[in-house]
């Protein structure tokens, strides 16, 4: 269940809380997606979309730990 | 795409894999509750990967497959009316419901409309105001915000013409209730990644502890699964039964707060009745008193209208409950790859590609001993009976 | 006289129950479609011609080898980024008859017009048809139009019929596929079935993301003239590179190994089949062909392929296998494989 | 991306009022269908073959004369006493290809279904179809099959197209009427339209009304055999025999002249146009048509016509005149003359 | 068929023709009241069988002609509605509202049946409880019976989802009013054979005498039609005018008197507006008190509603109305031929086979001076001018 | 105006005064028609037929007198 894929905000199309929009991009499409559940994402934060909403803001540092825990075991070195 | 196909590359998948293989000593049987993993797992073929012991099993997580026919019926009832735009998810009108699905009432002349996004169905309404229109608001926890948004902005907005068809589920009940029955095999879960992107997954710890089982929050893409059932086989060998968050990018620990404000804002809890299984107290959301106006089935005079007891389908031995709940595997059912194929569905799990049954038939594994006939009926000696017939354990891990 | 006291007498060869109906999936170019084919249709045109499975006919007549194909085009909506209904119409038919090596010289196009149709937009289909009729250097020589009551027709329906002329030393079919030949993908696959769908969506695009509708006629033509051996040639359409694949394997009786790493998808595509829960390798196409042919020759057919725009990104995405099974495996991004199928019925967005 | 924002920029001949939109007429075969034709579909097409008008076009293959042609079939109901549009389609076809002297050799069908289309019904029309096709010899050899969704359609829409191939002595084409020749008409007119017409208006027959729907190869090959120079041929279908004549007299450029009581009306088809208010020279027919054949040779012509029971009572029903003013005069029956015209749109009941 | 094909034959033709020449001396302008008749005038060509003294001017009989643009439009605004079949006659679709025609309705999805007969409407009706059937119930005192039965029996029977949307005309009103115009040519009238089978023919003698004019009630056969022209001179070159029967085999002087009594039970009389030509005192028929609630333009609340008087079609330059009235012919009409042509009509006259633009397109005389050029469009040295032309004698007979 | 053509009445299929209807023949076809304004008119006679109504009954006579007159001119007899 739960199709949702991850995309860019590029911009902000309309700022009023409950309605809040944005452009989203995708790979390389674009669409007008919904806000109102992550008033923390902004231009150039990366979401997490689900039948047109964003639901999450993705968090980079975290997205990074299991390549990092990999590359650590492919070392050998504590990580 | 970014944080996407760096999770689908082989040379992590196989180091995960090799991981995987090292601490496996024992037989697990592990579910993968939603059925965006259950599909990824089969296109991807991660059972590949796997070492013989670990056993997959494939939850309920699939608002097409658990969507009860009554629902189903009330849909092709509203569906069928001259003066109403029926606004649906693409994978619904596939459904077989008591009789026939929304896409014959739509071959029929039905205004049927896929869309994207509940949103989309409120812009038709306003679009249409001599029309109703009507949304068919399946989903978990996951799409909850969104249709209730639709049903606060139709409020705020004064759109009359709007409606909800609502069949909401919530999964942590689901997990208990298979966790309390007695033939369950399961002995840990990978909780869905994205539902706990709204509900957090603070109310899972009370549920691992309660019936010894780790619940591992995990991500949709392969590198995720992979690692999620790595997580909670670390754990199984080491004896844990604890709450980890693989998926932590994109799951905070609270969830997402304004979502959830939003569906207490105009949901409420019911007891919910999911196809194929049967009731579960508390497992479902309905339209609250203040959104009553939108509730389609009050509109259309259909609250207490019952389904037929009798219908073609779930009397036809479609066994969709007992894999769902992680007792069979779509190859125990003796219609799979027969009668019932995604081209002409028996039960819902062979339509969404998210159903066990359809992912199954689609992205049939590669195997020497020939899985498919040439007419792509399953033959008996099939690779998915494999993990199945290997060894029936029903031993539920004690600690 | 009523309808029902007409006795017409078929001699049936299937029993249909009565609320058995013909639903979209059966146009899908998938497992519908192809039921409807090999279990109603063919039955009763006993024809060996026809289970051939092939892109076109191929005729002889006296000492001539002719090609013969015709198909309808429903697009809707009828105009769309990078084509319209009036180019495919006359590429879709330059390419059935390109698929069997045969040199396109003419045309038929039957149009089936909606009472209401307005005159301008007819005008501008039929100045798109005339302009790819002189681009593949096709004759439109023999036409028909009917009209439709409203609301029993979408706009325009065109179908259009060709006759080429094949080669004395060209034979190119399903059943000349060999072990041990390359397949050839000519391009990114999914471009049109997305434009179309994006634009009913109202997806934006970075870029633009046009249909790959195309005539393939030229880079077919230089191969051939170039000496390569083609055995077997498919034009991607309905039910996409899947379904073409499957479906060769299966007339063919070969075993097709695919790597899905090897299989060019553009961002826009990708980004796209992500969000609405689509598999690229289902969506449709209008300018892609794959080409079955000896490896030896494959390096020097993909260095005259990539010298056409139409084929510039020409690839090998997979090989004939030893074995004769009749299936297509696909070997997946993770290191994994399975087996293709047939597009079931049609794509359906999945959004949950 | 919206509809508006693609820019196709096609080079239209003629500019067209927003609100000038196609209407049923435009397919009536008559004036409407003529400008069509001639003031639109053209001039895209800069074609000699089209604008002959031909039944079907003449293509020279190196050796091979062949012809070549294309209908749809959009008839309501499918199923009418006498046919179907499975039998239709196939006579359809056969007969363009007869009208050029071909000998019709291979077929091509292509099928448009409407979502919800009963299987049974499809079933029953491909059986007929199969049956015409053996009956009259054509190969059906490459198909289609789309599907439109409901509302988009009417039950299923049949494009034929077919090849024949011409013998190397034969020229039969409009240009080839001769000032002399004797026109001859090989049977009643007006059974298909009336016949499906009054089962709509839920009309009975003493005698059942059947279509005249049949194939008309035979009596055209036994012409052929026997040494008849046939200048043209037409065979009579939407329009009628009036729309038939005025088409030929205008291509040709040609008087003719035509005698009302010569012209064969069945009492049941006269009825049923009296009461309706019709006129028989624009009813439909599917299996009548007119030959133009030097006068000396008229006898034989109809002796042998007349040994087929498809053209059983053929006869003479005019001449082409010394003055070429593209034309066709009607002796009507009372002994007055008037000019014949197109059907102008399609013929509506008559009532008050 | 009997009693029509013998009636057509050029040997009885041209010994009758003979008889008209042997008695014409003077040039005699005569109307054919109906359409019909104008219908086969012009198919059969029976101009040239006419010596060229007489000249026959076609009257206002044809109700497609005739009816209101007013009524076009309440018809179109009643096809239009979603639950309504609107049933009509076959011409009638084709006739120019104030902004369009009903078939333009029906290309837009309106539902719009083509019945034989005012009874075929009934039985729909019938068959579709759920739907209001209209039937446009148009016509002169010929149909008025059949529209009355049917209004009859619906009340009779109790289907209250029937209506007739009227627009039904009286004859002899006209052919006084023509009378009584100053402009008119008109010397001799031949009176409509299938009205007079219903009305009779005792209300004509009066107007004979009133207005010096002889009327001849006349069939619809070439034969019919000759002899009542030569019955019609022979009165005018002998200084009658009187009123004859030349169509004794199918009219009765009394007229069909049960006919006659459903026509009073149904129907009373009005003024009545003529497109092209205006209000007639007492010249149509509307439903009486009784049958009110059968009154489509009553139970559509359309009753006081008036088109705008401002549509592109009257105001276009038609000149049906002095067509109609005998003052014109269709030649003199500056569209007639060119933007005007039966597949694109600007007036009601170009849309009914009967109407008098409509016959003289479609049945062409021959001629040398070649009447038609190749696109059909007519040049100005017409056939048709020849007669209006040749001598325009506004010479009313006097006696 | 008033399209309306010669039929034989074959039978009555409904005798009900104000219902009446009968099956007339036209040339090859038969149709239904309602003949409660010919009560007159049996089987076996001709009827004009308007919009499924039979206005009148042909009277057999009459309708020869123009062939008669016809004949006697050619004769130059008197008739
Ligand atoms: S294969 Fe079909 S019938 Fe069997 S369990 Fe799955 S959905 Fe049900
Ligand atoms: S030709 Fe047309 S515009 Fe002129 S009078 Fe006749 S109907 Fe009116
Ligand atoms: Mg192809
Ligand atoms: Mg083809
Ligand atoms: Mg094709
Ligand atoms: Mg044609
Ligand atoms: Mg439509
Ligand atoms: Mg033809
Ligand atoms: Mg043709
Ligand atoms: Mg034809
Ligand atoms: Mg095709
Ligand atoms: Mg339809």
């Amino acid at each position: 269940m739960c199709l949702a894929i991850p995309g860019k905000i590029e911009d902000i199309l309309n700022a009023l809380p409950m309605e809040r929009t944005g452009t989203v991009s995708f790979g390389g499409i674009r669409k007008e997606i919904n806000l109102a559940f992550v008033p923390e994402a902004d231009p150039g934060d990366y979401v997490i979309v689900h039948a047109g909403f964003a639901i999450s803001k993705i968090n980079a540092t975290e997205a990074r730990r299991i390549f990092d825990l990999l590359a650590c075991d492919e070392t050998d070195a504590p990580c | 795409m970014k944080y996407m196909h760096e999770y689908r590359q082989a040379v992590t998948i196989r180091q995960l894999a090799d991981k995987i293989a090292a601490v496996t000593r024992q037989h697990w049987t592990i579910m993968e509750v939603c059925g965006g993993q259950t599909h990824a797992i089969v296109k991807y073929g991660l059972q590949q990967f796997l070492p013989a012991q670990i056993e997959l099993v494939h939850g309920p997580g699939c608002p097409v497959c658990v969507t009860s026919i009554d629902i189903i019926d009330k849909a092709i009832d509203i569906a069928a009316r001259p003066n109403v735009i029926f606004c649906s998810f693409g994978d619904m009108l596939r459904v077989p419901g008591s009789e026939k699905d929304l896409q014959s009432v739509k071959a029929l002349g039905g205004d049927i409309r896929i869309v994207y996004s509940p949103m989309d169905a409120l812009t038709l309404a306003q679009h249409h105001p001599d029309k109703e229109v009507v949304f068919l608001a399946i989903g978990f926890e996951t799409t909850a915000p969104a249709n209730a948004m639709a049903a606060y902005q139709a409020r705020k907005k004064g759109i009359n013409n709007f409606s909800l068809l609502t069949s909401q589920f919530l999964v942590p009940p689901a997990i208990e209730a298979m966790c309390q029955s007695p033939q369950s095999r399961i002995q840990g879960f990978l909780a869905a990644g994205h539902v706990c992107a709204i509900t957090g997954y603070e109310s899972y710890p009370k549920l691992a502890e309660k019936y010894g089982v780790p619940i591992v929050v995990t991500g949709f893409e392969p590198l995720d699964i992979l690692q999620g059932i790595f997580l909670c086989i670390q754990q199984l060998e080491q004896g844990r039964s604890e709450v980890e968050n693989q998926y932590s990018r994109v799951v905070r620990q609270q969830g997402n707060l304004p979502a959830q404000q939003m569906i207490n804002e105009v949901f409420e809890c019911q007891s919910q009745s999911w196809r194929g299984i049967g009731h579960i107290e508390q497992s479902g959301l309905k339209l609250s008193e203040a959104f009553r106006p939108f509730d389609a089935e009050q509109k259309f005079g259909l609250r207490d209208k019952v389904s037929s007891a009798n219908n073609k389908y779930d009397t036809a031995g479609c066994i969709s409950g007992d894999i769902m709940q992680g007792l069979k595997k779509p190859c125990d059912c003796i219609h799979f790859g027969k009668q019932c194929r995604p081209e002409s569905p028996i039960g819902a799990p062979m339509v969404s590609s998210e159903g066990a049954c359809a992912a199954y038939y689609r992205y049939a594994t590669f195997n020497e001993s020939d899985t498919f006939n040439k007419n792509a009926a399953f033959n008996k000696s099939d690779t998915f009976n494999k993990s199945t017939t290997s060894e029936k354990t029903t031993t539920r891990r004690d600690q | 006289m009523t309808k029902e006291q007409i006795d017409i007498n078929p001699t049936c060869p299937l029993p249909f129950s009565d609320n058995e109906r013909i639903l979209l999936g059966h146009g899908s170019g998938g497992q519908l479609s192809h039921q409807l084919l090999t279990e109603l249709i063919y039955p009763y045109f006993d024809n060996p011609m026809l289970a051939t499975g092939h892109d076109s006919a191929l005729l002889s007549i006296g000492e001539q080898r002719l090609a013969f194909t015709t198909d309808s085009f429903v697009v809707s909506p009828l105009f769309f980024p990078g084509g319209d209904i009036g180019k495919l119409a006359v590429y879709g038919t330059v390419n059935d008859l390109a698929m069997s090596g045969a040199k396109a010289l003419y045309l038929s196009c039957s149009l089936i017009l909606e009472e209401g149709f307005p005159m301008n937009t007819l005008s501008k289909v039929l100045a798109s048809m005339s302009q790819a009729a002189k681009e593949t250097g096709i004759q439109l020589v023999t036409g028909d139009t009917k009209v439709v009551e409203k609301g029993k027709g979408d706009g325009v329906y065109i179908n259009t019929a060709g006759i080429g002329v094949v080669p004395h030393d060209v034979y190119i079919a399903p059943q000349h596929i060999q072990q041990g030949d390359v397949i050839i993908l000519s391009g990114d696959i999914g471009r049109h079935g997305m434009a179309v769908m994006a634009m009913r969506e109202g997806l934006e695009f970075d870029n633009p993301l046009n249909s790959d509708c195309a005539a393939l006629s030229d880079p077919i033509h230089t191969l051939l003239n170039e000496g390569i051996a083609i055995h077997c040639l498919r034009d991607l359409t309905r039910g996409g590179l899947a379904t073409a694949l499957v479906e060769l394997a299966e007339t063919a009786e070969k075993t097709f190994i695919v790597e899905e790493t090897a299989i060019p998808v553009s961002e826009a595509v990708t980004g796209a089949c992500e969000m609405l829960g689509l598999d690229p390798c289902y969506v449709a196409n209008e300018g892609r062909f794959i080409a079955f042919i000896p490896a030896a020759q494959a390096e020097t057919a993909l260095t005259l392929l990539r010298d056409h725009s139409v084929s510039a990104t020409s690839c090998i995405i997979g090989r004939v296998d030893e074995d004769n099974k009749s299936q297509v495996i696909y070997k997946t991004t993770t290191g994994s494989e399975r087996l293709m199928q047939r597009l079931p019925g049609e794509q359906l967005p999945r959004i949950c």
